[in-house]
C-alpha cells in the first residue's frame, strides 16, 4: 500500500494550524476561540506524529500524548473561566472584555 | 544516570511534595498561616537541596533535564522569588483562610514548572515545564473571582498562552521533523544545512518564548494581565515566569551567539544560526521592546500597568546582553536578572502591601502624599523605582552598566545608544511616581521622608495597620529587598564573583 | 584619605542632620554648615600643601596629582574607588565648600518645611559634586555624575516654585541623556583600551593616551562632549537651565549655577580634552561657534526676560560661553581664563541668586515689572545688586573681568572673529545688566512695597562674596598659579594646540 | 622719593569706602568733610608729588611705582603699577584740583538733595578711578580706570534715579561708551598678543621696532584705540550720549562731562601717541573727526534751549579742537587746551548750576533772563568763562591754547590750511552760541517767573540764596566760581604764545613726554600775528551776531518763535544732526524687536517638540492596547509571520 509522503501530512498540519490561528483571530465567541486554540494544538500534535513517523521513533507519539493531557487541562481551566465570565457578563463575546 | 544525578531532581521532588502537602493540610486545617508555613518550608528545603546539588555539578536526568551552574542559579532565583511572593501573598490574602490552600498549591506548582523549564534539556521537558507554569498561572491570575478584570485577564492569558504554545509545539515538531532530534541544545546548531524547515521551526518556538518574555510584538497582553491579576501574582508573572524563560533562552540559544561579532558585521565564520539572520531578529525585538515599553508607560496613570510596560523595556535590555553572547554577557544577564527580580519584587511587594484583594492600590492617585503618610514605605518604593530607572547607588545602575559593557564588548553600539535614550525616557515615568509620592506630604513627617539609602526595616515600615505577623513579615521582606538593591548598587564586587562561579560551574 | 573625607563628610553629616532633624531642624542646618566648614578646612590644608609643592617643587614631575587615593571596588571589572587631586580640582573644591556654606546660610530662614530632608539633599549634592571633582576612575566619575542629579531633583521638585515639577523633570531628562551617552562612551573607551592592552580598566591615568582610530575617537568624544555641553550648558542645549534655575529654591539655584554647571567645564578640561586630544582638536571650531552663539544668544535672551531669576539664568548661559570658548581655543591664557571664569561666575552668580532669592522672599515675586524704585526701600540690596550687575558686565576690578579678558586675549590668536563677537556679547551684557538694575532698583516704585533690607546674615554672606570678587579681581595670581600646571598639562597633549 | 604716590588715588577711594559703608549714618557735614576732604588731600598730595617731580626730575623724566603683579603668565603679565611723568603730572593736578573745587561747590549745591552721601561716594569713586586712569603705567590698569569712570558717570547721570528718563540717559551713556570700550579692549588684545606687553613705555619701544609706519597692525590698533577715545570723548560717531548725560546734577556735568572724564579720550591718544604716529591715516582721521565735531556740535549748540545742553554741545566742540590738535600733531597743544578747557568749562557749568538753582531747576533758557541783575557775581564769573571759551581777551585761558592749536594746524601741511579754516569757523560759531546764551539768560528782564521747581525736591535753600546773589550762595559755592574765574584769566600764561613774549612753560614741560609736534620749526612772527588776529576777529564777530539773533528771537511773537523753532533745519540741529534718530532705527529698534519676538526661547520649542513627539508616539502605541484578545492574538501572529519571513529571507 502506498504511504502518504510526510510532506503532505505536514502540509495538512500546517493548514490545520493556520485554520486554528485564523479562527482565534476572527471568531468573536470565546468558546470558539478556545476550540480554535485546541485545533492549533492538535495540528501541532499531528505534526509530531508525522515527524515521529519519519524517523521511525516513538517520541512523536509520546509528545502527542503529553499534548493531549495538557490540552485537556487547559480546556478545563478555560471552560471554568468562561463560566465565571459568562455568569458575570451574560455574554461570550470576546470583544466585550474590558481592559486596555 | 547515576544516583548522584538524582540530587538534581530533589528540589523538584520536594516542590511537588510540598504542593501535595499544602493541599492536604488545607483540606484539614483551613488556615492561611498553615498553608503559608508549609509552602515556606517546602521552598526553603528545595533551596537547601539546590545547595547540595551545587557540589555535584554537572548533573543529568536522562535526556530530559540537565543541571549546570546557571540552572541552579535559576533555581535559586525562582525559589527565592517565590518565597517573597508567598510572603507578600500572606499579607495580601489576609482574612481569606479558606482559599489559602489552593492559592499556595498553585504557587508551588507554577514554581515547579518554572524550575523544570529552567532545567529542561529536551523539547518534552521544556514543554512540560512551560505548561505547568502556564496552567497554574491561569488560575492564579483569575484568582479574584469577584473582579471581572481578573477573570478576563485570565482568559486572555489563557487563549494567548495556548495559541503561542501551539506555535512552540509546531515549531518543535518541525525541527524534529527536520533534524530528528528533540534535544533542546540542538537548537543552537541549527543551520541552513537542516533545510528551510528547521529555522522556521525555531522561529515559531521564539514566538512562544517571546510571549512569555512579553517582548514586542508579543507584549500586548502584559498590561491587561498585570492589571487584572492580584498584585503578588503580578509580581510573580513579572519575575519568575520571565526569569525561567530567560534561563532557558540563555542555555539553549546563548551558545549560538558566543563570539558573535554582533549585528554590526555578520561574519560567515559565525555560528550558522547567526548567519540565518537571527541576530537581526533579536536586535529588532530588543530595540522595539525598549521603545515600545518606555513610550507606552509615558502617559500611563496606573502603577501596575506602568510596571508592566517597564518590564517590557527591561526584557529588551536583557536581550541586548543575550545578543552580545559570551561569558561577559552571561554574567551581565545573570546580574541583571537578579537586579530586575529584586527591584520588581520590591516594587510589587510595596504595592501588594498597600493593596487587598478587594482593591489593588494601582492608581497613581493612591500614592499621592505617601511619603507623608508612611515615609518608610515611600522610601522603599522610591528605592525600587530609582533602581528600575538605573540610577546610581542601586542595583539597576550596575546592571545597566554591565549590559552596556556586554553590548559594547560585542560592538553593539546602536543598541547601546538606544539603551541610553530609553534610559532617559524611562526616567520620566519613574520620577512621575516618585514626585507624586512626595507631593503634598505633611510636614509632620518632615524629618523622616524617605530616600534611596540604606534604611533598616523599622516598625514604621508597617504599611497597613491592624494585622499582626503577616504585615511585619512583609515589611521585613520589603526592607530586605531594598537593602539588597542598595547593596548590589554600592558594592557589587562580591556578588559578581558569586555569579561568576555560578555561570562558570559545569556550564 | 583626606580626599575621601571630602566626599564622606557631607554624606555623614547630612545623614546625621537628617536623622536628628526629628528633634530640631536646626540640627540639619548646623551639621550641613559644619560639613562644609570642615571641607573648607580640608581644602585649605590641601591648598597649603599644594603651594608648598609649587614653591619647593616637591611635587613629583612625573605625576600631575597632588594627592591620590585608590581602593579596589569592583576588581572584576577593573573598577576602583580612586580619587585624584590637582590644581583644577583644588580650585573647584574650594569653590564648592564656600558656596556650600553660602547656600546653607542663604536658606537658613526661608526653608521651613522638611528642613531635615532639604539639608540632607543639599549635603548629598555637595558630596556628589566633590566626588565629580575628584574621581579619577571613569566609572566612579559617572557614578558621582548621576548621583548629583537625584538630590538636585528633589531640591527642585519639593522646594521649588510654581512650575517646579516640570522644571525638575526637564533638568533631570536633559542631564540624564547626556549622562547615559557619556556612560556608553566611557564603556566604549574602556573596551577599546582593553582590546589594545588586554586589561579592562576604568582608571583615568591608564586610559589616558589610549590610541584609537579617528572615527572611534570622535564617536567616544562626542559622548563626553554632549554630556558636558548639556551641563555647561552650551548654546543649543541650554534650555533646561532657565527653567531649573528659575524654579529651584535659592540654595538650589546657587548650587546649580555655582557648581553643577562647573562640572561641565571641569569634565571638558579633565576628560574630553586629555582623553581625546585629536577629536577635541577637530571639533574645536564647532565648540567655538557654539560658545560664541551662546554668549550672544544668552545675552539677548537675558535682555528679553522680565523674570529676574530667568534673566540671571540666561546670563549664565552667556558667561559660560566664555568658559567653552576658553577651553576650545587651546591657549594657556584662554584656558586659565576659562577656569578663572568658572570660579568667578560661581561666586558672582551665586551671590546674585542669593540676592534675588532674598528679594523674592520679601515681595514674593520675581517679576521685575512689579519692582522698581526699590533702592529707596532697600539700599543695601540695591548696592549689592549694582556690584553684582557690574560683575555681569565684567567691570575691571572684579575677577570676572580678569577671566573674560584672559579668555579673549587667548582667543584673539586663534579666531579674531570669535573675539570680536564675544566683545559684542560684553556690550549686550551691559545692556541687560543695566536693565535689571533699572527695573528692579531704580526708576519710580510701581507697587508699594514695605520690606526690610538685607538681614545681618545675608549682608555678611553677600559682603564676603563681593569681597572675594574684588579680591580675586585684584589678586587673581594665586588661583592662576594653582591651575597653571594643569593647563600646561592639558595643552601639552593637544595636537598643535599649544599655541600659547 | 615718590614711592608714596599710591595714596593720590587711594585717598578718594578711602573716602568712597567710608561713605559707601557708613554713608547712611553720617551727618551731612561729616559727609561733606570726608567727600571733599579726601579729594582735597589728594590734591595736596598731587601738588607735592608734582613739586617733587619738577624739582628733582627722575631719570628718563618719568617715575614708575610697581605695587604688585596683577596677572603673571607667560607672554601676558600686566602689573598694578603707577607712573609719573609730565603728562600724568598735569592730569592729576587738573583732576584733583578742579575736582576739589567742584566737590567743594557740591557740598553746598547738593545740600538739600536726598542721597547726599551716595553722591559724594560716587564722586570720590570717580576721582579715584580717574586718577588710576591717568597714572596707570600699563593699558590694562588704564582700562580699569577707564571703565571705573564710565561706571561713575552712569551712576551720577542717573543720580536722581526715580525719574526713568534719567535712568535712560545714564544707560545710554554707559552703553554707548561701552561700545567704544570694546573697541579699545580689542586694541589691547592686539597689542598684548603681538607686542607681548601692555606697558606703555615698552609698547612704544617694541611698536616702533616691530611695526613699520602705516603697517596694517599699527593702523588697526590705532583705529581701535581711536574707537575707544571717541566713545569716551563723545566724538563722532559715538557722541550722542553726552547731551543726554546732562540729566545729572550740574557739578557732575562740570566734573565728569566737561573737565575730566570726557577728556580721557584725548589723554588716551596722547598716551599712545607712538602708535598713532605709526598710523598717519588714523592720525588724519583724528583730525577730521575733530574738525567735523567742532562745527557739528557748535552749530547744534546755537539752537538748543536747554542751558546745559548748550554747554554739552560746546564741550563736544571743544573736544573737537583737542582732537584736531592731536590730529595735526600738536600733542602738547591738545593737553594744554584740555587744561584750560577744564578751567572755563567747569566754571560755566558751575555758573549754570547756580542759575538753574535760582530758577528752581528750570533748564529752558527762554524761561530765564535778567540774571545779570539778580546775581551779578554769577554773571561776572560766567561772563569770564564765556570770554575764555570764545578765546577773547582779557581772559587768556582759551586764547592761548586755541591759538596754539590753530597755528599748529596752519603749519601742518596742505590739509592743515583746511583744518585751520574750519577751526576759525568753529571759533566764530563758539562765540555765537555762548553769547547767545549769555544774552538770553543774563540780559533783559526775567521772562517767566521761576516756575515751581519740577524735578527734584522742594525749591532748595541754596537755590533761593543763589537767587539773590551767587555770593550769598555762600563762600562754599562762590569760592570755586571765583577761583576758576581767576584761572580763566591767567591760565593762559601757563604757556603764552611766544610772539607775545610768553613762555611755553606747560608745553615745554609736556614735551618731556610728548613729541614736539609734526612741525618743529616755529613759523615767523608775522604769520603768528596774522593767524591770531583772524581768529580774534572771528570770535569777536560772533558777539554782535549773537546779539542780533537773540534780539530777533526775543522780539518775535510766540507763534512766530514757535514756527522758527519748528523749522526743519532748527529741529535738525537741535536733535544733534539726527544721529539719535539714525541709531534708534538702525540698532536699538531691531535689537528690541529681536528680544521681543524671541522672549520665549525658540530653541526650547525644538525640545518641546521632541517631548511632544514622544507623547504622540505613546498615544499612538496605546491605541494598540485596546484590551481585545483577538487583536492581541493577531499581533502575535503578525510577529510570528515577520520573524519567519526574516528567517526565511535572510
Amino acid at each position: 500500500m502506498a504511504s502518504v509522503s510526510p510532506e503532505y501530512a505536514l502540509l495538512l498540519a500546517g493548514v490545520l494550524f493556520c485554520l486554528g490561528l485564523v479562527g482565534v483571530i476572527v471568531r468573536r465567541n470565546l468558546l470558539f476561540i478556545l476550540l480554535c486554540v485546541e485545533i492549533m494544538l492538535n495540528s501541532a500534535g499531528l505534526a509530531f506524529v508525522v515527524a515521529g513517523a519519519r524517523w521511525g521513533q516513538p517520541d512523536g507519539q509520546v509528545m502527542f500524548i503529553f499534548l493531549l493531557t495538557m490540552a485537556a487541562a487547559e480546556v478545563a481551566v478555560g471552560l471554568a473561566l468562561l463560566i465565571l465570565h459568562f455568569n458575570r457578563r451574560k455574554t461570550l463575546n470576546a470583544d466585550m472584555m474590558g481592559g486596555g | 544516570m547515576s544516583a548522584t544525578d538524582l540530587l538534581g531532581l530533589f528540589p523538584l521532588i520536594i516542590l511537588a511534595g510540598a504542593s501535595i502537602l499544602v493541599l492536604m493540610a488545607a483540606a484539614f486545617i483551613r488556615r492561611l498561616v498553615v498553608s503559608f508555613v508549609v509552602t515556606l518550608v517546602g521552598l526553603v528545603a528545595a533551596l537547601a537541596f539546590v545547595g547540595i546539588a551545587w557540589h555535584h555539578l554537572p548533573l543529568k536526568v536522562g535526556a530530559l533535564l540537565s543541571f549546570d551552574g546557571f540552572v541552579l542559579f535559576g533555581f535559586v532565583l525562582i525559589l527565592a522569588a517565590t518565597v517573597f511572593v508567598a510572603i507578600s501573598s500572606w499579607a495580601y490574602l489576609r482574612g481569606r483562610d479558606d482559599e489559602g490552600g489552593d492559592y499556595y498549591f498553585l504557587l508551588i506548582l507554577s514554581s515547579l514548572g518554572a524550575c523544570i523549564l529552567a532545567a529542561s534539556a529536551a523539547f518534552a521537558s521544556f514543554f512540560l515545564g512551560l505548561e505547568l507554569l502556564s496552567v497554574s498561572l491561569y488560575a492564579l491570575i483569575g484568582w479574584r473571582r469577584e473582579r471581572a478584570a481578573g477573570t478576563e485577564a485570565a482568559i486572555k492569558y489563557l487563549i494567548l498562552a495556548g495559541a503561542t504554545s501551539a506555535f512552540v509545539l509546531f515549531g518543535m515538531a518541525l525541527i524534529y521533523e527536520a533534524t530528528g532530534s528533540m534535544d533542546l541544545f540542538r537548537l543552537a546548531r541549527i543551520s541552513s544545512a537542516d533545510g528551510l524547515i528547521a529555522p522556521v521551526g525555531l522561529a515559531m518556538i521564539l514566538v512562544g518564548i517571546g510571549f512569555k518574555l512579553a517582548v514586542v510584538p508579543f507584549h500586548l497582553w502584559t498590561p491587561d494581565v498585570y492589571d487584572g491579576a492580584p498584585a503578588p501574582v503580578t509580581a510573580y508573572i513579572a519575575t519568575v515566569s520571565k526569569g525561567a524563560m530567560v534561563v532557558v533562552l540563555a542555555r539553549a540559544l546563548g551558545p549560538a551567539f558566543v563570539g558573535n561579532g554582533g549585528v554590526s558585521h555578520v561574519s560567515t565564520a559565525a555560528p550558522p544560526l547567526v548567519a540565518a539572520g537571527f541576530p537581526w531578529v533579536f536586535a529588532l525585538i530588543a530595540g522595539l521592546s525598549m521603545f515600545a515599553g518606555n513610550l507606552l508607560a509615558l502617559r500611563e496613570k496606573n502603577v501596575k500597568r506602568i510596571l508592566a510596560y517597564s518590564s517590557i523595556a527591561h526584557l529588551g535590555y536583557i536581550l541586548v546582553a543575550f545578543l552580545a553572547g559570551g561569558p561577559q554577557a552571561l554574567r551581565a544577564i545573570a546580574f541583571y536578572l537578579v537586579a530586575y527580580f529584586t527591584m520588581t519584587l520590591g516594587a510589587f511587594a510595596v504595592i501588594s502591601a498597600l493593596s487587598s484583594p478587594e482593591k489593588d492600590a494601582d492608581d497613581l492617585e493612591d500614592y499621592t502624599g505617601l511619603a507623608g503618610r508612611s515615609p518608610w514605605t515611600a522610601a522603599m518604593l522610591t528605592t525600587m523605582l530609582l533602581s528600575l530607572a538605573g540610577l546610581p547607588l542601586t542595583a539597576g545602575f550596575v546592571g545597566k552598566f554591565l549590559i552596556l559593557s556586554a553590548g559594547a564588548g560585542a560592538e553593539l553600539w546602536t543598541l547601546a545608544v538606544i539603551i541610553a535614550i530609553n534610559g532617559t525616557i524611562s526616567i520620566f515615568y519613574y520620577l512621575k511616581i516618585v514626585s507624586v509620592m512626595f507631593r503634598g506630604a505633611e510636614a509632620a513627617h518632615a524629618g523622616s521622608t524617605g530616600h534611596p539609602l540604606p534604611a533598616e526595616p523599622a516598625p514604621a515600615g508597617v504599611p497597613m495597620s491592624g494585622a499582626v505577623g503577616a504585615p511585619l513579615l512583609a515589611a521585613i521582606a520589603i526592607a530586605v529587598l531594598a537593602l539588597a538593591v542598595v547593596a548590589l548598587g554600592v558594592y557589587p564586587a562580591p556578588f559578581l564573583s558569586i555569579i561568576g562561579s555560578f555561570t562558570a560551574a559545569g556550564g | 584619605m583626606m580626599l575621601a573625607l571630602l566626599v564622606a563628610v557631607p554624606l555623614v553629616f547630612g545623614l546625621a542632620g537628617w536623622a536628628l532633624s526629628r528633634r530640631s531642624t536646626d540640627w540639619s542646618r548646623w551639621l550641613t554648615l559644619a560639613a562644609n566648614a570642615v571641607n573648607l578646612v580640608i581644602v585649605a590644608v590641601l591648598w597649603a600643601g599644594a603651594e608648598g609643592a609649587f614653591t619647593m617643587g616637591t611635587q613629583p614631575p612625573s605625576s600631575p596629582w597632588l594627592a591620590q587615593v585608590r581602593w579596589p571596588w569592583i576588581p572584576g571589572l577593573g573598577i576602583s574607588f580612586s580619587l585624584g587631586l590637582d590644581g583644577l580640582s583644588l580650585a573647584l573644591l574650594a569653590l564648592t565648600a564656600f558656596l556650600g556654606i553660602a547656600s546653607v546660610l542663604a536658606s537658613w530662614k526661608s526653608i521651613k518645611e522638611k528642613a531635615g530632608f532639604f539639608h540632607f539633599n543639599l549635603a548629598l549634592v555637595l558630596a556628589g559634586v566633590n566626588g565629580v571633582f575628584l574621581a579619577t576612575d571613569l566609572f566612579l566619575f559617572a557614578f558621582f555624575w548621576e548621583l548629583m542629579l537625584i538630590p538636585m531633583y528633589f531640591l527642585i521638585d519639593l522646594w521649588g516654585h510654581e512650575n517646579r515639577h516640570r522644571a525638575a523633570v526637564k533638568f533631570f531628562l536633559f542631564t540624564q541623556v547626556g549622562g547615559l551617552l557619556m556612560l556608553v562612551s566611557i564603556i566604549g573607551l574602556a573596551v577599546v583600551h582593553s582590546m589594545a592592552s588586554g586589561s579592562l580598566t576604568f582608571e583615568y591615568n591608564e586610559l589616558i593616551g589610549t590610541a584609537m582610530s579617528p572615527v572611534v575617537g570622535m564617536m567616544l568624544m562626542l559622548g563626553f562632549f554632549v554630556a558636558f555641553a548639556v551641563k555647561l550648558p552650551a548654546f543649543p542645549l541650554h534650555t533646561w537651565l532657565p527653567d531649573a534655575h528659575t524654579e529651584a529654591p535659592t540654595a538650589g539655584s546657587v548650587i546649580l549655577a555655582g557648581l553643577l554647571l562647573k562640572t561641565g567645564g571641569y569634565g571638558l578640561i579633565r576628560f574630553a580634552l586629555p582623553l581625546f586630544p585629536a577629536a577635541s582638536h577637530s571639533i574645536a571650531p564647532v565648540a567655538i561657534a557654539m560658545a560664541v552663539a551662546g554668549i550672544i544668544y544668552g545675552g539677548l535672551m537675558a535682555f528679553s526676560q522680565s523674570d529676574m531669576k530667568r534673566l540671571v539664568a540666561y546670563s549664565s548661559v552667556s558667561h559660560l560661553g566664555f568658559v567653552l570658548l576658553g577651553i576650545y581655543v587651546f591657549t594657556s591664557q584662554a584656558l586659565s581664563g576659562a577656569v578663572l571664569q568658572m570660579v568667578s561666575h560661581g561666586i558672582s552668580t551665586g551671590a546674585l541668586f542669593i540676592l534675588v532669592g532674598a528679594l523674592q522672599d520679601r515681595i514674593h515675586t520675581r517679576d521685575m515689572n512689579r519692582m522698581g524704585g526699590l533702592w529707596k526701600q532697600v539700599p543695601r540690596m540695591g548696592a549689592a545688586g549694582l556690584v553684582l550687575a557690574m560683575a555681569l558686565v565684567g567691570l575691571p576690578g572684579l575677577v570676572n573681568f580678569v577671566a573674560e579678558f584672559l579668555v579673549l586675549v587667548g582667543t584673539w590668536k586663534v579666531s579674531m572673529a570669535a573675539t570680536v563677537l564675544a566683545g559684542v556679547g560684553l556690550v549686550i551684557a551691559t545692556v541687560y545688566a543695566l536693565r535689571m538694575i533699572q527695573m528692579a532698583f531704580h526708576g519710580g516704585p510701581r507697587e508699594k512695597w514695605d520690606i526690610p533690607d538685607l538681614s545681618v546674615m545675608e549682608t555678611c554672606v553677600l559682603f564676603v562674596m563681593i569681597g572675594l570678587l574684588v579680591g580675586l579681581g585684584l589678586f587673581p595670581q594665586p588661583l592662576l598659579q594653582i591651575v597653571d600646571k594643569v593647563v600646561a598639562g592639558v595643552l601639552a597633549v593637544i595636537p598643535s594646540g599649544g599655541g600659547a | 622719593m615718590l614711592s608714596w604716590i599710591w595714596c593720590i588715588p587711594a585717598l578718594p577711594f578711602a573716602g568712597f569706602l567710608v561713605l559707601a559703608v557708613f554713608g547712611g549714618r553720617l551727618s551731612r557735614t561729616l559727609t561733606a568733610v570726608i567727600g571733599a576732604g579726601s579729594v582735597g588731600l589728594s590734591f595736596l598730595a598731587a601738588a607735592a608729588a608734582s613739586a617733587l617731580f619738577v624739582s628733582y626730575p627722575p631719570a628718563g623724566s618719568s617715575f614708575t611705582l610697581l605695587l604688585w603683579q596683577w596677572v603673571n603668565m607667560s607672554g601676558f603679565s600686566p602689573a598694578i603699577s603707577f607712573t609719573l611723568d609730565s603728562l600724568s603730572v598735569v592730569m592729576i593736578l587738573v583732576v584733583t584740583g578742579v575736582g576739589f573745587l567742584i566737590h567743594l561747590y557740591s557740598t553746598r549745591f547738593m545740600l538739600d538733595e536726598e542721597g547726599y552721601s551716595r553722591f559724594f561716594a560716587y564722586m570720590n569713586l570717580f576721582v579715584g578711578s580717574m586718577l588710576i586712569l591717568v597714572m596707570a603705567e600699563n593699558l590694562l590698569l588704564l582700562y580699569l580706570g577707564w571703565e571705573g569712570v564710565g561706571l561713575c558717570s552712569y551712576l551720577l547721570i542717573g543720580f536722581w534715579y526715580t525719574d526713568p528718563e534719567n535712568g535712560r540717559s545714564a544707560r545710554k551713556a554707559f552703553i554707548v561708551t561701552r561700545i567704544g570700550d570694546v573697541s579699545l579692549s580689542v586694541a589691547l588684545f592686539i597689542i598684548a598678543t603681538t607686542l607681548g606687553t601692555l606697558d606703555v613705555r615698552e609698547i612704544a619701544q617694541k611698536a616702533t621696532a616691530m611695526w613699520p609706519v602705516g603697517s596694517t597692525l599699527a593702523v588697526a590698533t590705532a583705529a581701535l584705540l581711536l574707537g575707544g577715545a571717541v566713545g569716551k570723548s563723545a566724538q563722532l560717531p559715538l557722541q550722542t550720549w553726552l547731551p543726554d548725560a546732562m540729566a545729572g546734577p550740574s557739578p557732575v556735568s562740570a566734573l565728569i562731562h566737561a573737565a575730566t572724564m570726557v577728556t580721557a579720550g584725548v589723554y588716551l591718544i596722547a598716551r599712545t601717541h607712538v602708535l598713532f604716529q605709526l598710523a598717519p591715516a588714523v592720525l588724519l582721521a583724528v583730525a577730521i573727526i575733530g574738525a567735523a565735531g567742532i562745527l557739528i556740535a557748535g552749530l547744534s549748540a546755537t539752537t538748543q534751549r536747554n542751558i546745559k545742553r548748550i554747554l554739552a554741545y560746546s564741550t563736544m566742540s571743544q573736544l573737537g579742537y583737542m582732537f584736531l590738535a592731536l590730529g595735526v600733531g600738536a600733542w602738547s597743544g591738545a593737553i594744554f587746551h584740555l587744561v584750560t578747557h577744564a578751567f572755563f568749562k567747569s566754571l560755566l557749568f558751575l555758573g549754570a548750576g547756580v542759575v538753574i538753582l535760582a530758577m528752581n531747576h528750570e533748564h529752558d533758557v527762554f524761561a530765564m533772563g535778567g540774571m545779570a541783575r539778580k546775581s551779578p557775581f554769577t554773571f561776572w564769573t560766567f561772563l569770564i568763562g564765556a570770554f575764555a571759551l570764545a578765546a577773547i581777551p582779557p581772559t587768556t585761558a582759551g586764547l592761548s591754547s586755541k591759538d596754539q592749536i590753530l597755528s599748529q594746524a596752519w603749519q601742518s601741511g596742505s590739509a592743515g590750511k583746511v583744518f585751520w579754516a574750519l577751526g576759525i569757523a568753529g571759533a566764530f560759531v563758539t562765540s555765537v552760541y555762548i553769547f547767545r546764551l549769555v544774552f538770553i539768560v543774563f540780559g533783559g528782564k526775567p521772562r517767566a517767573a521761576a516756575p515751581a521747581g519740577h524735578g527734584h525736591g522742594a525749591p532748595s535753600g541754596a537755590g533761593v540764596a543763589a537767587g539773590k546773589d551767587g555770593m550769598q550762595a555762600g563762600a562754599v559755592m562762590g569760592l570755586p566760581l571765583f577761583l576758576l574765574a581767576v584761572l580763566c584769566l591767567v591760565g593762559g600764561f601757563l604757556s603764552f604764545p611766544q610772539f607775545l613774549g610768553g613762555k611755553p612753560i606747560l608745553v615745554g614741560f609736556l614735551q618731556t613726554t610728548l613729541p614736539q609736534g609734526s612741525v618743529a620749526v616755529e613759523s615767523s612772527v608775522q604769520t603768528e600775528w596774522m593767524l591770531s588776529i583772524v581768529a580774534e576777529a572771528a570770535s569777536l564777530l560772533g558777539i554782535p551776531v549773537a546779539w542780533l539773533i537773540v534780539r530777533r528771537r526775543l522780539r518775535m511773537p510766540a507763534t512766530a518763535a514757535a514756527s522758527v523753532d519748528n523749522a526743519a533745519h532748527v529741529r535738525f540741529l537741535q536733535s544733534g544732526w539726527g544721529f539719535d534718530w539714525l541709531y534708534d532705527r538702525v540698532l536699538v529698534k531691531p535689537f528690541m524687536l529681536l528680544a521681543k519676538v524671541n522672549a520665549r526661547d525658540v530653541v526650547d520649542r525644538f525640545f518641546d517638540g521632541v517631548g511632544g513627539l514622544n507623547m504622540l508616539l505613546s498615544r499612538g502605541l496605546r491605541w494598540t492596547q485596546n484590551g481585545r484578545v483577538r487583536w492581541y492574538a493577531a499581533g502575535a501572529a503578525a510577529g510570528a509571520v515577520l520573524i519567519v519571513a526574516a528567517v526565511v529571507l535572510l
